[in-house]
């Protein structure tokens, strides 16, 4: 996928590639800072940051008071005058409290001035169920800034996606928004060694197939690969793409697939309803690619509740393997 | 309240409640920290799936503070809300249902730890968020003032929700319009791992009361009377229709902040020192000098409240799971409206 | 449409009629409060709230300090407590403060407590561009609400709607949401007197058709209305459905629309990506109703940009009637 | 500056500006109150689509906040920002342009009176959102610390503003990490129809500077001298690393809040008070007791920026408008990343 990535190959988490991304950031540019609460000695909720602030000092990674608001607010005007902030959310969730800097300013301000500054602003947003935090810290809200002209909004699903992806975003002259998925901070994968980028707006085909075009975003992505093995066993042959970026959508990617298959499933984990998921069947809908459609689009998203405490009632409200599986063979039922 | 009891060597507790109501204070601080220690050892035997945060140590400052409330009386608590629960008077068994997700719980598994309510007892709740049940204690107190219930919200906060901006508008309204509210911070010196001198611009945050035109007193919080005293008087001012005010309990949390903290942001002699300024042994102290308990009364206390625990557990353990076919329930009230 | 209506009518303007709604619900019920900034003796931003505040007091018509977040939560805690607020933010742009409040606390309360208690808060949110008001003040951020299980969220087109739609969210136990255009307080309709509601969760049919259904959201209802009788002209004959609630979408009238006339066109202001009109598009994209299509779902939906200052290019970037013509007869250039 | 001609007499200004500066920010004041006539008359003649908040009367605190700063400094303003703009030396012509939302304007025609911003000349910007500006000063601020530039931010904002939880946090972050920042409240007594006494719990706005351990200093905001005097003084601390200050100046808007005010919420005996007490007048009076100027020279001053305005019109009326093509540019940064 990524031209530039260095051959040399480890195995990294999610967390430690992210960090591994903000570290090589840190020590290539002066004006990269890290801001967010806790992310200095206690090297931040998910243990993201780490160490770096041993490394670079507290006036590099700095922590913040509990004022996400202000916080937010300081990383869009460090970020006008010459910083490159990335700015940690400790919880998606409390980017409620930042809306106001995020959308109205970061988002804005570029356009409203008629282009004459722009906001290289990288911020970050441990996201979505699974750690049993409940309904105020578990929540895929990647949809409401996905609805923002001004932003763009990433989903890595992956270490190498994860590293690359904020590689990209501090290169990028206007804000970018980064929705992590906490449950895959520990998951391993290959992580290229030292520099390079993995391009914001490009999905990535982590499966060819030609019966059913699986559209996943996040940890959804993963659990789709997953669900494509057992559905290659039963002869279906899903085609797996991870979404990757929410903003700009990748329709090429998206369109080519389903012109293929004639058939689309959309997968994440974010509330359905003007979800992700809407977007990409819209998106579908109106295009050329309707033509080819064999069937309804089916999305599969979060269930119309906020995420629940007890394990079993939070797993029952995103979607989970089985699910996948049976939506993808209940579009299928007429062919087979 | 024998406000012509003026003897200075007689703590203010000693001098307002009956020595019942001192029993049953030190009786709820006790359960306090063995609720803790329960839910402490349940998360370490791997019963529990989320996080947890955990008060002991400052089981002054949530008893202390609900001496002079009725049930009608309102509270809004925190992440850290085990103990306000408990001084509200909620039942045990029914919080470590909710604890361990039962539902059976206060809220039928759905809350948790961070969500845990009690609206039957004036407990309108814990709050995931940081700041975020200021500006709803505030609404229930004008609930109070527009409908003359008579009633106070008492409002639970930490230093680290000082910075958070609902913590200004919060307070500045309810100075306003002369609100029933009181605003209690528990100063445990850290937000997380941040401490107040790297948060906070203000060197103690009653201070901050005069923003607002109202008064702020910081005490011991680790002082059962001291917090009582405090409270008990801006509880009165404010049903008495003479508006909010700020109280700031110092004090101190032993454990980490939640279950993955590994202390490193400050040192094993800081937690040490606290750790020795323990609230309970301090009340109960107290109460032994003033002669309304003694040593085998302590035990005594000890072993029933002990017992009471592991009845709740006991009880919560053996409660059903929710239905998983129920997860989308009470999202919308369900009866037509009235 | 309303079987409580009466049948005396006159015409009022939408601010008027929301006026009288809130009068009545002041008039008859102690409870009933209403909070926002400047609605006491300046009258709302919008007049809309007139001079209420002389009838029923300030105690009852509360200015609030510009405090959009504490304000927020204040009406939750109210609410919470016996009272019935009715909080207005002086423009939907300023939501994007207390979204913390509406989101995590208003909408979820409910159900984290495990139904214990109920949050009944309206909250009036003036939106959408047309005032020259630029890109701070003229969004149309109903998509984010309505991606919030446990809010309910309406969308009025004409005066009887907001008068019906409001008295109806006061009815409801539940939090609802109440995007009201700008451009339409002015805009003068029957509106029956006295006290009738407008159910929450029903779409309605605003001129019955053939040929295309035109699904459209507040103002856009109307401008459907207009080119709907230009295309009438034309020997199109279009279905024009105003879609009043996003949250909870009136599945079934969208379907039997679509079902008869098997071609689907989308008209909201709000930005198209992840807009209401994605939502409409993948619901009806999924159902039964899919087999019905002949051609794309078309959407038609604010510009991706933030709204300009200039009069002609804030025109220019929201759904105009022209728009909606050459939609329509694309859609329709296979039949004719 | 002449810190040893102790002459209580000299105002400040006299004493700390020489003539030529003096007679600079008189014209930039006299600019500033015929922009907003001009912008008012534009209006009225139906030239205008949007909505306008004008400043008359509130020139002494625009030009007076501005008078250490260079072209480095920045400032964030407001809703109410003409004043501020022409205080950091903006050129009129372009603003009037983007008023009339043309392409030749500081915004191109796509912000507007509310957004028009002037980053050459260290104006990040008037904002719509009233007290979004004060967390961004503080940002400016953080990189100004960070990459050692030794620019100073000066953060207007209102009264109004002084209630959000935004103007909390800012002030708070700036305290803490020390940074090179003033907040400058226009405290013009009322947010759009509201009172300070009815919105804020606070005698004085600048009070509240003792929450964040700050100084703060309340002063005649139509006293150019006083203010100048004040925010001079906090911005050497700034600029000296002594950290922020909050400076609050007094003074009143003569206009409507916006086009659709009625004034229904204050009196004509309010209004005229207010306008006896013309800063420009003020201004003009203390230069001409100083002999700085005579009132032919005012005249002169007069006529030249009457003149300068109508230049200023004719430009912006006859630029074109932007192509309705490129309605949705610079939504995003064309050229790739560096
Ligand atoms: C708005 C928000 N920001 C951040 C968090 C994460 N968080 C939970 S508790 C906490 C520390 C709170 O500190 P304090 O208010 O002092 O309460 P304490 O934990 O010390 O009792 C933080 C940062 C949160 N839950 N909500
Ligand atoms: C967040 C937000 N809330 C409300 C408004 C609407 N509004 C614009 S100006 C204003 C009054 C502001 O008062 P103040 O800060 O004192 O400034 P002034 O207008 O007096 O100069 C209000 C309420 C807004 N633009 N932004
Ligand atoms: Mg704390
Ligand atoms: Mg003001």
């Amino acid at each position: 996928m990524n031209m530039q990535a260095k051959p040399t190959l480890r195995e990294l988490s999610y967390a430690e590639a992210i960090r591994e991304a903000m570290d090589i950031a840190l020590s290539q540019d002066e004006r990269v800072i890290l801001m967010g609460e806790d992310i200095g000695v206690y090297g931040g909720a998910f243990q993201v940051t780490g160490d770096l602030v041993e490394k670079y000092g507290t006036d590099r990674v700095m922590d913040t008071p509990i004022s996400e608001l202000g916080g937010a607010g300081i990383a869009v005007g460090a970020a006008l005058t010459g910083l490159r902030p990335i700015f940690e959310f400790q919880f998606s969730d409390f980017a409620a409290l930042a809306m106001e800097q995020i959308v109205n300013q970061a988002a804005k301000v570029r356009y409203m001035l008629g282009g004459a500054v722009s906001v290289p602003l990288v911020m970050r947003f441990p996201a979505g169920s699974g750690t049993g935090a409940a309904a105020q810290h578990s929540q895929s809200l990647e949809a409401w800034l996905g609805h923002v002209p001004g932003l763009k909004v990433v989903q890595p699903s992956t270490p190498e996606d994860a590293k690359g992806l904020l590689l990209a975003a501090l290169e990028d002259p206007d804000p970018v928004m980064i929705f992590e998925h906490k449950i895959l901070y520990k998951m391993k994968g290959p992580v290229p060694e030292g520099y390079y980028t993995t391009p914001i707006g490009k999905a990535a085909i982590r499966r060819t197939g030609k019966d059913v075009s699986i559209i996943a975003t996040s940890i959804m992505a993963q659990k789709a690969m997953t669900a494509a093995e057992t559905l290659a066993g039963e002869g279906i042959d899903a085609e797996v793409i991870d979404l990757r970026t929410v903003r700009p959508m990748d329709r090429e990617t998206v369109l080519a697939s389903v012109r293929k298959t004639g058939r689309l499933l959309c997968v994440y984990e974010g509330v359905k309803t003007l979800g992700v998921g809407a977007e990409i069947s819209a998106m579908v809908a109106e295009s050329d690619a309707f033509d080819f459609l064999d069937a309804p689009i089916i999305r599969l998203g979060g269930a119309e509740s906020p995420i629940p405490y007890n394990p079993e009632l939070e797993k029952a409200v995103v979607p989970q393997v089985p699910d996948i599986l049976d939506a993808a063979r209940g579009l299928l039922k007429g062919r087979i | 309240m024998p406000d012509t009891f003026k003897d200075g060597n007689v703590p203010y507790a000693v001098r307002a409640y009956s020595p019942e109501v001192l029993l049953a204070a030190l009786k709820k601080m006790m359960l306090i920290r063995k609720f803790e220690e329960g839910a402490e050892d349940s998360y370490t035997r791997g019963l529990i799936h989320g996080t947890m945060h955990l008060s002991i140590g400052q089981e002054a400052s949530a008893v202390g503070s609900c001496m002079s409330l009725t049930d009608e009386d309102k509270i809004t608590s925190t992440h850290r809300g085990h103990g306000h629960c408990v001084a509200k008077g909620a039942d045990l068994g029914k919080m470590f249902a909710e604890f361990f997700g039962k539902e059976t719980g206060y809220c039928k598994g759905r809350g948790g730890s961070m969500h845990i309510a009690d609206p039957a007892k004036g407990n309108l709740g814990a709050n995931g968020i940081v700041g975020g049940g200021l500006p709803i204690a505030v609404g229930a107190a004008l609930s109070a003032k527009r409908l003359g219930t008579g009633a106070v919200t008492v409002c639970f906060f930490g230093d680290g929700a000082n910075n958070e901006g609902a913590f200004h508008e919060a307070l500045n309204m309810a100075a306003v319009w002369k609100l029933p509210v009181v605003f209690v911070c528990e100063n445990n010196k850290y937000g997380m791992s941040t401490s107040t001198e790297r948060s906070t611009a203000v060197k103690n945050i009653a201070d901050r009361s005069a923003s607002y035109s109202m008064p702020g007193v910081t005490v011991d919080g680790n002082d059962f009377s001291a917090v009582a005293e405090a409270v008990d008087a801006a509880v009165e001012r404010a049903r008495s229709g003479e508006g909010p005010s700020l109280v700031e309990n110092v004090t101190y949390r032993w454990r980490g902040h939640s279950k993955s903290d590994r202390n490193r942001y400050r040192t094993k002699e800081e937690i040490a020192e606290w750790m020795e300024r323990d609230p309970i042994a301090t009340m109960a102290a107290m109460l032994i000098d003033h002669k309304i308990i003694d040593q085998d009364g302590v035990a005594a206390l000890e072993a029933e409240t002990t017992q009471i625990i592991k009845d709740a557990i006991t009880f919560a353990s053996g409660s059903p799971d929710p239905d998983v076919s129920e997860a989308t329930r009470d999202v919308y009230t369900q009866e037509a409206a009235a």
